[in-house]
């Protein structure tokens, strides 16, 4: 089942995960149709990363499973899962040395997308700064330029780890926005986040 | 094929920037070929017969300085998970880290070791089997090398355990490069230490990804 | 394979052991009294005169030390495989006796060595592939104490229990290479007369009963004490 | 001929069976030390439980 563009819902049955011997949560369901945003919050080490780490794959569940419907069928295989998934993790994944443009390009081209990558940076107001090496870029420049390789990414379901953190005012309105724009075209968001995420239909606590 | 291409490319561009690319690899290579006679004495006679064998042990060393931030880098910023998401298995990322870490290291060493052959004054004919040991077998140092790296991803001081847990993994290269040409030396034919260390370097750079990409797996999972 | 599977509870496999270490413990004393009484009382060797005696220590340690390798990388295969959490706890506990077994090799190799080479290290093609051993042993248990996450050095350590496996034969294949490169001689050269023969089988079985007695005791006891892990972090 | 001498070889034949002696006997002591002490703790986190 090669995972389209669409999917149409992410439903969680019963998942527990632990870190070695803790037990960070267990007995989660939740499902996330196409076009819904989901909001996990909780404090900080209750596991809302592990959890978003649990549905990218990189984390096996110790109970429960993630089961994937798209239009060509269902799948509870990670490595399925992974393909459908755009990541913006804690840190920003990104290298000094490397410049915003070469960044972005590399990242297109990994990611097999056909995204013009000049016209995100136009878009998430990082055009003037594409030739400057990331060590220049401010917190809030850089977590755009994250927030660009999400867009280019083209992957319907967005994983988004404290999606407001570093930004300012018109910064988290410019979050805010892509987020609605990406449900409105049938995307699914799950972001792990403090403040609520205003557009969210539904939200889980841990 | 393109993507493994942005991720060879991305590599190469970080080491030469970064790291000063293969600088520090040759840097160290050139100052052991040199520290070596100083200690040793200026007998060419015996330069010559150990030629080999410390060209060989410096450019298995020269390899590994560069290798416990062959996936560090990206493991530490981030990265790394945005890479295990992409099309690409992680057996051909860790292929590709593979490839870049030999471009940095393994090949430029193999380039200036007819210079540094002069300093031992190795006669010619020995020292293009050096260069072609060489050639076959630093891969194999980054193959192996990658193994070690993603094994010690998580450790702080990473660093100090690669060398233990890769360096008897890498005595039969250091054993068939050095023994080839230690054997055209005592005027045998060095072919058959050359096939060996061919066989080697291509079982190491088949088998070294699938280890090297389960590691990296069991590490995301930290 | 369901025969091994019902074993591999913790549970009972602590009544398995329980069963057998009195037997286990009982053959080691018999066999290394046995093989002792009759490695003293075998007559010179026409070669190397009662030197021979020193064969009954260093072949046992120097095989055993090898087959604890063997065991290390069947249970890293069990773990990385079936993910047996037992078959962790079994590699874990084999390392550092099979790194006393190569060490015990190499010392007693030395000493057997010293009267024919003159000198206390030859380049000699067992023992230099026992010295390289020793270092694969030194980096396993290594890459276990430095990862702190228990589920994670069992994996990593399972990947380099199993690469390491894979690289023993080769390294040895290329040392012995190496030694016809360079006409070093090995030890044991010739055959082995009977009246050696069996005390030197018989220190071996006896060597093979500590082993496994020790190594059941080690995995008894890392059991036991995840068991007061689990207790003191308020598991069930 | 004298037991001890070991054909004039003693000065290699004992040192070689001692440090087998020491080092399996301290390998022995060594497991049996740690197997009791893990028994012992869990036995004293037992009673702290029940």
């Amino acid at each position: 089942m090669v995972v389209g563009r669409m999917i149409t819902s992410l439903t969680a049955e019963k998942l527990a995960c632990a870190r070695g011997d803790r037990i960070l949560f267990e007995g989660l369901s939740f499902r996330v149709e196409a076009g819904q945003a989901l909001a996990v919050e909780g404090a900080n080490g209750a596991g809302k990363t592990s959890l978003l780490r649990l549905i990218a794959g990189f984390l096996s569940p110790r109970e429960g499973r993630l089961l994937l419907k798209t239009p060509e069928g269902e799948s509870s295989d990670s490595d399925e899962r992974a393909q459908a998934i755009g990541w913006l993790g804690h840190h920003d994944g990104l290298k000094p040395q490397l410049t915003v443009g070469e960044q972005l390009k590399s990242f297109a081209q990994l990611y097999r997308s056909t995204r013009d990558t000049d016209a995100v940076l136009e878009e998430l107001g990082l055009a003037r700064q594409k030739d400057f090496p990331c060590r220049f870029l401010s917190a809030g420049q850089r977590r755009r330029l994250a927030l660009a390789r999400l867009l280019v990414s083209g992957r319907p379901l967005w994983l988004l780890d404290e999606p407001f953190a570093a930004l300012d005012k018109d910064g988290q309105a410019l979050v805010a926005r892509l987020m609605a724009l990406h449900c409105g075209q049938g995307g699914l968001v799950i972001a792990a986040t403090h403040e609520p995420l205003g557009l969210s239909n539904a939200s889980i606590r841990l | 094929m393109s993507a493994f291409r942005a991720l060879l490319g991305r590599d190469l561009r970080l080491a030469a920037r970064s790291g000063g690319g293969a600088a520090l690899a040759l840097g160290f290579f050139a100052l052991v070929a040199t520290l070596v006679p100083l200690g040793i004495g200026p007998d060419v006679k015996i330069l010559a017969r150990i030629a080999g064998g410390i060209l060989w042990v410096a450019a298995v060393l020269a390899g590994l300085l560069s290798l416990d931030r062959l996936f560090q880098g990206d493991f530490e910023d981030g990265s790394l998970d945005v890479i295990a998401l992409s099309p690409l298995s992680l057996e051909s990322v860790a292929l590709a880290k593979i490839l870049a870490h030999w471009f940095s290291t393994g090949l430029p060493l193999t380039l200036i070791s007819p210079l540094l052959a002069i300093l031992f004054n190795l006669p010619p004919g020995p020292t293009l089997v050096l260069f072609i040991s060489l050639l076959i077998g630093t891969p194999s140092v980054s193959a192996v090398g990658a193994i070690g790296a993603s094994l010690t991803l998580s450790l702080k001081r990473g660093g100090l355990i690669l060398p233990l847990i890769i360096l008897p993994l890498l005595t039969p290269a250091v054993i068939f490069g050095a023994g080839s040409v230690a054997a055209l030396m005592d005027g045998m034919q060095p072919g058959g230490g050359l096939i060996l260390l061919a066989a080697f370097a291509a079982a190491a750079c088949l088998l070294s990804p699938f280890a090297a990409a389960a590691a990296v797996r069991l590490n995301l999972g930290g | 394979m369901q025969l091994l599977f019902r074993y591999a509870n913790p549970h009972a496999f602590m009544r398995l052991s329980g069963a057998l270490l009195p037997f286990t413990a009982a053959a080691t004393i018999l066999l290394i009294a046995i093989g002792l009484y009759l490695g003293f009382t075998v007559p010179p060797d026409y070669q190397q005169g009662m030197t021979v005696t020193m064969m009954f220590v260093h072949v046992p340690a120097a095989t055993m030390a090898e087959l604890a390798y063997g065991v290390i990388a069947v249970a890293s295969f069990f773990s990385l495989v079936w993910r047996h959490p037992l078959s962790d706890v079994a590699a874990r506990a084999a390392a550092p006796y099979g790194a006393l077994f190569t060490a015990l090799g190499l010392i007693t190799g030395s000493l057997w060595g010293r009267p024919m080479w003159g000198t206390w290290w030859q380049w000699d093609g067992r023992l230099t592939s026992f010295l390289l051993l020793l270092f694969v042993y030194l980096g396993y248990m290594a890459l276990w104490n430095a990862i702190e996450d228990e589920t994670r050095a069992a994996r990593a350590a399972a990947i380099l229990g199993l690469v390491g496996a894979v690289n023993i034969p080769i390294i040895k294949f290329s040392v012995d290479w190496w030694t016809t490169l360079h006409q070093g001689e090995s030890i044991i050269s010739g055959k082995l007369a009977p009246v050696f023969l069996w005390p030197l089988l018989v220190m071996m079985a006896g060597y093979a009963f500590l082993f496994v007695t020790l190594w059941m005791i080690a995995i008894r006891t890392e059991i036991l004490s995840r068991k007061a892990r689990t207790l003191m972090l308020g598991g069930p | 001929m004298n037991f001890w001498d070991m054909g004039g070889y003693a000065a290699y034949v004992w040192p070689a069976y001692g440090v087998s002696a020491l080092g399996l006997g301290l390998a022995v002591l060594w497991t049996l030390k740690a197997y009791g002490a893990a028994k012992a703790r869990l036995k004293a986190l037992e009673e702290r439980k029940t």
